[in-house]
């Protein structure tokens, strides 16, 4: 039916998956984690879409649940971002290596 | 006797004293004192009574109780199995064990007039601990034995950590470590034991253990039962002490205040030879004696060890240690000869090592709490100035190293007399122990008593008369037992029945 | 679906999530129209009262059989009844805690906020208790998870709570994101987010690439709920959290959230990959043929958990590896799926619920009022305040699993679990026992420091009323549970009908 | 595999999505990769119109490319970020790390590889919002409901978080 | 002898067969109640324990009463066994499996004829200690002490098994330590009376492995019971000679037999009438006891008698040797106690029961005298040094001639006690076939001879070598005593004699096949050669010391080598230092080391692998969030790395 295989979409989801994960274990600025966070969100979109159409029983639930993946993914956002202002506001810094105030 | 619950009040009554001091103010020294000693009483006139009805006849098994307690998963679908009852019980063992706690607890109690602070606190855990060493005797099934196992070791920690010398901080974490660890692996036996057959009741489980064909939940192999028997030995091993698991005990010996001691060393260690008497000969037989060579060797290692170490040490509380640790080698080798002679050769050991080491380290309370030393070199010519102490302090010497007439020599003389009969020449070893003892008790009580006085003896005065109290009764019970060995022989008889049963002797 | 069918359902079986949400927005709105001025304790109390009435309408549909609306997306067994019940609690006592937080010089009250965000944490624990649907179970864990980031926070001027809550959110929603890539797969096999057409599904799939896939999944998921249980290997994040954080947040993260993510994890691993083959050749389920790698993050857990917490000074961060090593021992629970496995589980959150809390009730207030977190503030508390320094002690040994606690029966029963198999997980059994007598130490570090230190400053200790409460309930319970055990259990079999129809 | 229209859409896209990702590991300024990552996004709702996801597709433009992206930008501008430098520690964990990443991949890869899965016909592209429509209002509703309270909380959440507290740092100071 | 008691001899003798029948009444109840007689004693020493301090001196008139007592309970028993038979009751007293050990009392011609030996002795040391330790603090702890001896010793020859002789074996030695260590605090004393219990504890544990093995062997520890078993057969032969050399063991550590013999002459730390009663009389004595009630099982093993004969004549003259050259009055009677002892042991490996016996008998009344009568002299001089003395003939005149009694009596002068009872020996020994022993024992009995009068003559012939004031008599509290030793150690031979008739010899052998014969016929040689060694000894020591024709060092100049050997004791005690005592220390500071490194250094390795591994732990957690992440993903990733390759898709 489709001329673009499903291997396709899941592997393009795991290499996004992994370069947000790399990006969100390995960039120094806050913000930058967090938008990698979200580059990991999206390849698990990805993956749902992909599997609402040519998954074993397509159904539309995948993506109902990327809806509410992507509405979750955009409150923890802002969550994050609250909380990174807050922080900010006492350090004085967005790198987040220099957050080790508790440690060992 | 018929008396319901006459056991769980024996075993709770110290609680009572718990309750009254709670209300005490905690700066009544003498009150608090007062109320610590009297809550001993009750158990140690229970457990009299006891005794003395167990003498005349009565039979002991009137006192069992059982209240259903736990049921683990559902009792429709799994029956009886997985419950645990609250069973208490008793025999002739275990009846000993516990008279003998009573007593050395009441004893210990007076011991305590020594201590120098928080009196209120100080009672409370002995009180506690009393309960703990009672229960452990009287438990029928084996997580309750390991519950009340545990709660000794509570108060004990607490006991040494605060009211003990100079180091008592590390002697605490030390006990509480390796008897934490032989905790650790006894409830792994028991878990184990437990999982498997779906009962804890000793005698529920002797019978599945041994039976042809077992009714378990889950299959238990040989190598899983030699396995157990082994942790088992650890466990108790490590409370005995067996080497090389003594370090603790040495620690404990020394840093531990004296009334303490004689409670840890008269009852507490002890546990571990009941332990293994009563689960690894009565569940395990037929492991137990394929180990029991090797127990033997162990306890000849201990008592040389024990002794040798003893010999060099220049502390006398260092020098009582090291003899625990040689003393328990007698019981090791009585178990290890696995006959009626050996067994209860160790039994009587058990009993009578308990009450010496409580006589010697109430001495020890007596002369450290004027002198505010123990070491040897420091208290020569102890005879000139105080010389019943001196006396009984060589008396007690004398009982150690198994002088006949008194409790030690019967016991020292059946287990060697058990072991010669199956291993000659290993006990023909150990009898250097015997020798070895007299050298460094001598050395080390001569050392102390006799001798040029090293100090200025004025306005020292010999033994009080609350201290003669204790004195005179262990003296008596060791001299009773030395002379009269029926006392405790009689009772035992239907236990060593029951393990030469199982042990097919 | 029309409106006819929607009124269908018994709605009423919803009854303590709705009281919570209700009481979550009246606290919102009265947050907003109170006076600035005026203390925000009351909303507390009210929030307390709420909880209670939830725990009360809770307790009356205990006897209701197992119903579900909208396909699943709620449920109520007695698997989510059980839980839900040590959830109220739990929270209940923690609301107490942060009531009876006593504003100091330097230290803010809690906020209206705090108080409605705590409801809402609640909600979003209580969704993932019951509901059948992964979608449903997803937005709960949100809900709770988001709610607990802010809480965090909430102390804003204090940097470590600023941090606590950045380590928690990073953290988190990496875990989100990895559970989400984990469930993204079980989608795809099954097509659907209902546990139980997943799981009829899969009981039928044979082909080994998509059992290989579903294995990965689990892994994923399992590494992604080890988050919320602060297990292995994903519980670095709890110490430095558990610190920052302001104490009652820290107890109901410690609390609240780990009952939670053990809901969740057994929901959802018990639901879908009971019945999945494991195309080994005995023809196992896949739970049981993982069984060992379970285990091994409980082992891994117990271990870290341990032998970390003996080098900790500071009292919050040495309960986090407590709490850690305690996560261990539950793991164990789920490692060894004895027939005792959600009695087990229950019960020693239960007894974890009450000991903690207490602790952490007195830790609050011992550490408050100093400022310092160090142990060494519980220096001579047994001369400040003797009753509060026993229940710590009981509450230690509960911890530590001594006899006459409830915590030793619950190890106890643990145990039995793991060694009731015919193969016993000796192993695991052995670790957990080892690691416990390493516990021993710096339980029992807290208590010299209570009981032989000389005290710093001899002033004693007020208990304010709501802390008395809490440390007075925990310590009744733990004793109770640790002395006739067979009250709850009578409960859990009276009631609970041996949760079989978890599976149903 | 036939090089059809589609395939060449789905290449472009794929193409343009991982490498926004890499531009992002690798830029040096922090707008840079913002703006990298917005590339990303939207490549990934044309993904989404090449799966039948109309609705989605426009609800991730919608969302991320515009909401997340601006949300992103204000926080870099509420914060001062002056250095743009890695930091120098850490190469052990990026090393561990970047084998880790590689294993993972590995193992997930060669589970997807080949995955045979029997397609099946569907009709998600018909009125595809609709369908969304229906089933978030009838069967997920609970969830549905859920998450409005959770963006409720995470709305007043980051405005308590975020929002200075003017009267007590005067009162303070 | 008086004729009365010769008649009982002869009635017991002719109506053996119906001695129960024809005995009174009366009689048998006193040897029924013969058990009686330790528990006077032992109630004398509870009563001064408890009440001494407020008796003080008085102390002496109970411990006296209560000896007195047992003396003539003693001799009654005596009486009656001469004419009844063997009395023996036992009870139960310890329950082991089917095996019951019993404790009861024996009343046999030896245990008889001992109960009296030692009542007699005890009581007559009880009552010269009333002057002897006049002034002294512990006065009423003494008698304690005594009548703890007492009582422990009258039990002992009661005894009717092994296990309660080796009960009261061990009593006795806690009776010798306390009254060796009576003086504490003198460091002398204390090392004495350490020596004195453990030499002979490690004797006792031989004694203690012998017992058991024969217990194992013959079922039981009654003495006829095992007698019985060896004579079925029951017992192996080398089991017969392994427990009988083991059991020699215990009699050679409490008999001061060489190699254990060291700590006899230090014993005489303790205070002088001790030393008569325990360290010549009564307790060293136990030692020959125990072998003769043991003979039976000794006379099944040839190989066991040999060694018995080896080692008492090789240390009557080694002893003997040694005793030439002392200078402490009390360690010259000390060694001459250890050579006779050997001489005892000699005549029991021998074969000789009646001459070891008898020779314990003789011994114990002479030594006893010659040890009270140097208490006299060191009462009256306050020196034990033998060089300080000189002259005391003229000054002490009834301790002197009561001395020489002594001195002759051991000699073997003729018609002195001694010298029956040394002849028979020499016969037995000559009987026996041990001629090298024989010979061996001739020698001694030259050197005890020599030492002896060496020993009186340096005491009380010539003028004093020093300043001696205030020299006077004791009083007659303390020569009563020796007067009826003296009269003891004179008349005691003549029971046994082979010219008046064997009585004793006869009688402590009757019904008892076992035991050999009453009195053994040996060539008249023997007796001419013994009495011309003793003669030749006392005329050597006469030249020396009492006319000085010899120089004193006419022989220690020649040969200073052997002189300080002997006076330094052989070196024996240097020689136990260097090698058991170093070993034992050595053995313990080896002991020491492992405790420290290795039971200690396990325990601290473990905890410090611990704690290094937590330190390691914690070390991991940097507060850095990324790192957090990367432990965390880097765990799912070695999981499902793992699963690829064992459980999953790759398998």
């Amino acid at each position: 039916m489709s001329t673009v295989p499903v291997q396709a979409y899941l592997a393009l989801a795991l290499i996004l998956f992994c370069i947000g994960l790399y990006g969100a274990l390995t960039k120094r600025n806050t913000v930058i984690v967090l938008i990698s966070i979200e580059l990991m969100l999206n390849a698990v979109n990805i993956n749902l879409v992909a599997f609402s159409k040519y998954g074993i029983t397509p159904s539309i639930t995948g993506q109902i649940f990327t809806l509410f993946v992507i509405a979750v993914a955009a409150a923890e956002v802002a969550v994050g971002i609250a909380i990174l202002i807050s922080l900010y506001r006492n350090k004085k810094s967005v790198n987040i290596d220099e957050m080790d105030a508790m440690k060992h | 006797m018929n008396l319901a619950y006459f056991l769980s009040i024996l075993v709770f009554s110290p609680l009572l004293g718990v309750l009254v001091l709670s209300f005490l103010p905690r700066t009544q020294e003498s009150l608090i004192k007062t109320v610590g000693f009297l809550a001993t009483l009750p158990a140690l006139v229970l457990s009299l009574i006891a005794y003395f009805q167990d003498r005349a006849g009565a039979g002991l098994e009137q006192l069992n109780e059982k209240v259903s307690w736990i049921q683990f998963g559902d009792s429709g679908q799994l029956g009886n199995l997985f419950s645990i009852d609250y069973e208490l019980g008793l025999d002739g063992f275990s009846l000993i064990m516990i008279v003998l706690t009573a007593v050395l607890s009441t004893l210990a109690a007076i011991a305590s007039i020594h201590i120098k602070k928080e009196w209120k606190g100080y009672f409370m855990l002995f009180l506690l601990l009393e309960v703990g060493m009672l229960g452990v005797f009287a438990a029928e099934n084996l997580i309750l034995f390991f519950i009340f196992f545990e709660i000794t070791l509570i108060p004990t920690f607490f006991l040494i950590g605060k009211w003990g010398y100079y180091e008592k901080e590390n002697a605490a974490y030390s006990f509480l470590i390796y008897n934490g660890l032989g905790s650790a692996v006894l409830l792994i036996v028991i878990m184990v034991l437990f999982a498997r057959t779906g009962t804890a009741n000793i005698d529920a489980l002797m019978a599945a253990m041994n039976a042809d064909n077992p009714q378990l939940v889950a299959p238990i192999s040989e190598n899983m039962k030699m396995g157990m028997l082994i942790a088992l030995l650890i466990a108790f091993g490590v409370k005995l002490p067996i080497f090389p698991l003594h370090s603790w005990m040495v620690r404990v010996h020394v840093q531990a205040p004296p009334s303490i001691v004689m409670l840890h060393a008269g009852v507490l260690l002890k546990i571990g030879a009941f332990g293994l008497i009563r689960f690894g000969m009565g569940i395990f037989p037929e492991q137990f004696q394929s180990l029991a060579v090797w127990l033997a060797v162990l306890g000849v290692v201990n008592l040389l060890y024990g002794a040798f170490l003893a010999f060099v040490q220049t502390d006398f509380k260092m020098v009582l240690a090291y003899s625990s640790i040689s003393h328990m080698g007698i019981v090791l080798i009585g178990l290890g000869a696995l006959n009626e002679a050996g067994i209860q050769g160790a039994i009587f050991q058990v009993v009578s090592h308990g009450l010496i080491a409580a006589l010697l380290f109430f001495l020890v309370g007596v002369f450290y709490e004027r002198f505010q030393t123990s070491s040897i070199q420091n208290l020569g010519g102890l005879a000139k100035g105080m010389p019943i102490t001196a006396g009984f302090l060589l008396a007690g010497a004398m009982a150690s190293l198994g002088l006949p007439g008194m409790s030690g020599f019967v016991s020292e003389f059946m287990a060697f007399l058990g072991l010669f009969k199956e291993m000659p020449i290993l006990a023909a070893s150990g009898t250097i122990g015997i020798i070895m003892t007299a050298v460094y008790l001598l050395r080390a009580v001569l050392g102390i008593t006799y001798g040029k006085a090293h100090r200025d003896f004025a306005g020292i005065t010999d033994m009080k008369k609350f201290e003669f109290v204790p004195v005179l009764v262990l003296v008596g019970l060791i001299v009773l037992i030395g002379v009269y060995p029926s006392v405790l022989s009689e009772p035992l008889t239907s236990t060593l029945e029951t393990i030469m049963l199982g042990i097919g002797g | 679906m029309d409106l006819e069918t929607l009124l269908s359902y018994e709605w009423g079986i919803m009854t303590p999530e709705f009281i919570i949400l209700g009481v979550a927005t009246a606290l919102s709105l009265m947050d907003l129209f109170m006076p600035k001025s005026q203390s925000r304790k009351i909303l507390g109390w009210v929030g307390f009262a709420g909880i209670l009435a939830a725990l009360v309408s809770l307790l009356g549909l205990i006897g209701h059989g197992p119903e579900s609306i909208l396909f699943d997306t709620f449920r109520l067994d007695s698997f989510a009844k059980a839980f839900k019940l040590l959830l109220l609690i739990g929270s209940a006592m923690v609301l107490l805690i942060a009531i009876g937080y006593e504003p100091n010089e330097g230290l803010e009250e809690f906020r209206g906020e705090f108080f409605y965000l705590f409801m809402a944490a609640l909600l979003g624990a209580m969704i993932m208790s019951s509901s059948g649907d992964l979608i449903t179970l997803f937005v709960g864990l949100e809900l709770l998870s988001i709610s607990s980031y802010i809480l965090a926070g909430m102390r804003k001027r204090n940097l470590h709570s600023n941090e606590s809550a950045m380590k928690y959110v990073i953290n988190g929603s990496i875990a989100t994101a990895i559970t989400l890539f984990g469930m993204s797969y079980v989608y795809g096999l099954t097509g659907t987010t209902n546990l139980k057409e997943m799981s009829g599904f899969l009981t039928s799939i044979y082909n080994e690439q998509h059992i290989y896939l579903l294995g990965l999944a689990f892994f994923m998921i399992v590494v992604g709920l080890s988050f919320k249980l602060a297990a292995a290997p994903f519980h670095m994040w709890a110490p430095d959290v558990y610190q920052g954080a302001p104490t009652p947040v820290t107890a109901f993260l410690s609390v609240v959230s780990k009952t939670a993510g053990f809901i969740i994890v057994i929901r959802i691993l018990f639901s879908i990959f009971a019945n999945a083959p494991s195309g080994d050749v005995q023809g196992l389920p896949m739970i049981l043929a993982l069984q060992d790698y379970i285990a091994f993050l409980a082992g891994a857990t117990m271990i870290t958990g341990n032998l970390i917490a003996l080098r900790q000074r500071n009292i919050k961060r040495l309960f986090a590896y407590s709490s850690i090593a305690q996560a261990g021992y539950l793991l164990v629970v789920i490692a060894s799926m004895s027939l005792f496995m959600f009695d087990t589980l229950w019960f020693y959150l239960g007894a974890y619920l009450f000991m903690n809390l207490g602790a952490f009730a007195i830790i609050q207030h011992v550490t408050h009022k100093s400022g310092s977190e160090d142990i060494s503030q519980f220096a001579g508390l047994y001369r400040r305040a003797p009753f509060l320094a026993i229940a710590m002690a009981i509450f230690l040994l509960s911890l530590a699993g001594i006899p006459g606690t409830a915590g030793f029966i619950g190890k106890l029963n643990i145990f039995m679990g793991a060694l009731v198999p015919n193969e016993g997980h000796y192993v695991l059994v052995s670790i957990m026992i080892a690691t416990t007598v390493v516990s021993y130490f710096y339980y029992f570090g807290v208590m010299v420091q209570m009981f032989f230190r000389p005290a710093a400053d001899t002033g004693k200790v007020k208990i304010p009323a709501a802390l008395t409460a809490v440390i007075g309930t925990s310590l009744a319970a733990t004793i109770l549970f640790g002395i006739v055990p067979n009250i709850a259990f009578d409960f859990l079999q009276g009631n609970f009908n041996q949760f079989t129809d978890f599976f149903q | 595999m036939t090089f059809s229209g589609e395939f060449l859409a789905f290449m472009s896209l794929a193409l343009v999505a991982v490498i926004g990702g890499v531009l992002l590991l690798n830029l040096t300024k922090v707008v840079h990769m913002v703006v990298a990552l917005v590339f990303t996004f939207v490549s990934i709702a044309g993904i989404y119109v090449l799966l039948s996801a109309e609705f989605l597709a426009a609800v991730q433009i919608l969302i991320y490319s515009g909401a997340i992206t601006i949300i992103m930008l204000f926080g870099i501008m509420l914060t001062r970020h002056n250095d743009t430098s890695e930091p120098k520690t850490g190469r052990w964990r990026k090393l561990f790390l970047f084998v880790g990443v590689l294993g993972f991949a590995f193992a997930v890869y060669i589970g997807i590889y080949n995955l045979d899965l029997p397609s099946a016909p569907n009709d998600l592209h018909v009125n595809n919002t609709e369908q969304i429509g229906i089933e978030l209002y009838s069967k997920f509703i609970i969830p549905f409901e859920v998450t409005s309270v959770l963006l409720l909380v995470a709305l007043i959440g980051s405005v308590v978080l975020a929002k200075k507290d003017d009267e007590k740092e005067a009162e303070k100071e | 002898m008086a004729p009365a008691l010769k008649d009982l001899f002869i009635r017991s003798q002719s109506g053996t067969p119906c001695s129960r029948v024809c005995s009174k009444k009366g009689i048998v109840i006193m040897m029924e109640n013969a058990w009686i007689i330790p528990l006077f004693p032992l109630l004398s020493f509870l009563f001064l324990i408890l009440f001494g301090k407020r008796l003080k001196e008085a102390s002496a008139y109970i411990g006296i009463l209560f000896t007195l007592a047992s003396l003539v309970y003693s001799l009654l028993v005596l009486f009656d066994r001469f004419s009844a038979p063997t009395y023996k009751a036992e009870g139960v007293w310890l329950t082991i499996g089917d095996v019951q050990l019993t404790a009861g009392f024996e009343v046999n011609q030896l245990n008889a004829l001992m109960l009296v030996i030692v009542s007699l002795v005890s009581f007559l040391v009880h009552t010269y200690s009333k002057g002897y330790m006049q002034g002294e603090d512990r006065f009423p702890v003494f008698y304690a002490y005594l009548g703890l001896f007492t009582f422990a010793m009258l039990g002992l020859v009661i005894s009717p098994n092994l296990l309660q002789t080796y009960f009261f074996w061990e009593l006795v030695g806690l009776g010798s330590f306390l009254l060796i260590g009576f003086y504490f605090y003198k460091e002398e004393a204390k090392a004495a009376a350490k020596k004195a219990f453990i030499m002979t504890r490690i004797g006792d544990v031989g004694l203690l492995i012998g017992m058991i093995l024969l217990f194992w062997q013959a079922g039981s520890f009654e003495y006829d019971e095992i007698f019985a078993a060896v004579e079925a057969g029951a017992i192996s032969g080398t089991m017969i000679t392994l427990t009988a050399i083991l059991i020699f063991v215990g009699a050679v550590g409490k008999s001061g037999q060489f190699p254990l013999h060291t700590w006899l002459p230090d014993a005489m730390e303790g205070p002088t009438p001790v030393s008569a009663l325990i360290h010549a009389a009564t307790m060293v004595a136990a030692g020959v006891y125990l072998v003769a009630a043991l003979f039976p099982l000794f006379a099944a093993s040839e190989t066991a008698l040999m060694t018995v004969a080896v080692i008492g004549a090789f240390t009557a003259i080694f002893a003997a040797s040694i005793g030439l050259v002392q200078k402490d009055i009390k360690r010259v009677l000390a060694y001459s106690t250890v050579s006779q002892l050997g001489y005892m042991m000699l005549a029991l490996g021998s074969a000789g029961y009646v001459a070891g016996v008898f020779h314990l008998m003789t011994h114990a009344f002479f030594k006893a005298l010659l040890f009270l009568a140097a208490g006299s002299v060191i009462h009256a001089v306050h020196t034990q040094n033998i060089e300080h003395m000189g002259g005391l003939w003229k000054k002490l005149r009834v301790t002197g001639p009561l001395f020489l009694i002594g001195t002759l009596a051991i000699s073997g002068v003729p018609l002195f006690s001694g010298f029956f009872s040394k002849d028979e020996i020499l016969i037995a020994a000559w009987a026996h076939g041990n001629t090298v022993l024989f010979w061996l024992a001739v020698i001694a009995a030259f050197f005890t001879a020599f030492y002896m009068f060496r020993l009186f003559f340096l005491v009380f012939a010539g003028e004093a070598r020093t300043d001696m004031k205030n020299v006077h008599e004791s009083p007659s509290v303390m020569t009563l005593p020796m007067v009826v030793l003296g009269v003891l150690a004179v008349v005691a031979g003549y029971v046994n004699t082979p010219w008046f008739g064997t009585f004793l010899g006869d009688w402590l052998v009757e019904d008892n096949h076992a035991l050999g014969h009453g009195h053994i016929e040996g060539p008249a040689w023997i007796m001419i050669v013994a009495t011309a060694v003793s003669l030749l000894g006392i005329f050597l020591a006469w030249l020396m010391y009492g006319k000085r024709s010899l120089s004193r060092d006419w022989l220690t100049s020649r040969m200073p080598l052997s002189y300080s050997v002997l006076y330094n004791k052989y070196y024996i005690d240097e020689f136990y230092s260097m090698t058991v005592v170093t070993g034992a220390k050595f053995i313990s500071s080896f002991l020491r080391f492992l405790e420290v490194f290795l039971v200690e250094g396990l325990v601290k390795s473990v905890t410090g692998i611990i704690s290094a591994l937590g330190r390691l732990g914690s070390k991991f957690h940097n507060g850095q969030i990324q790192t957090y992440g990367t432990v965390a993903f880097v765990g799912l990733a070695i999981l499902v790395v793992i699963y690829a390759f064992t459980g999953g898709y790759l398998k």
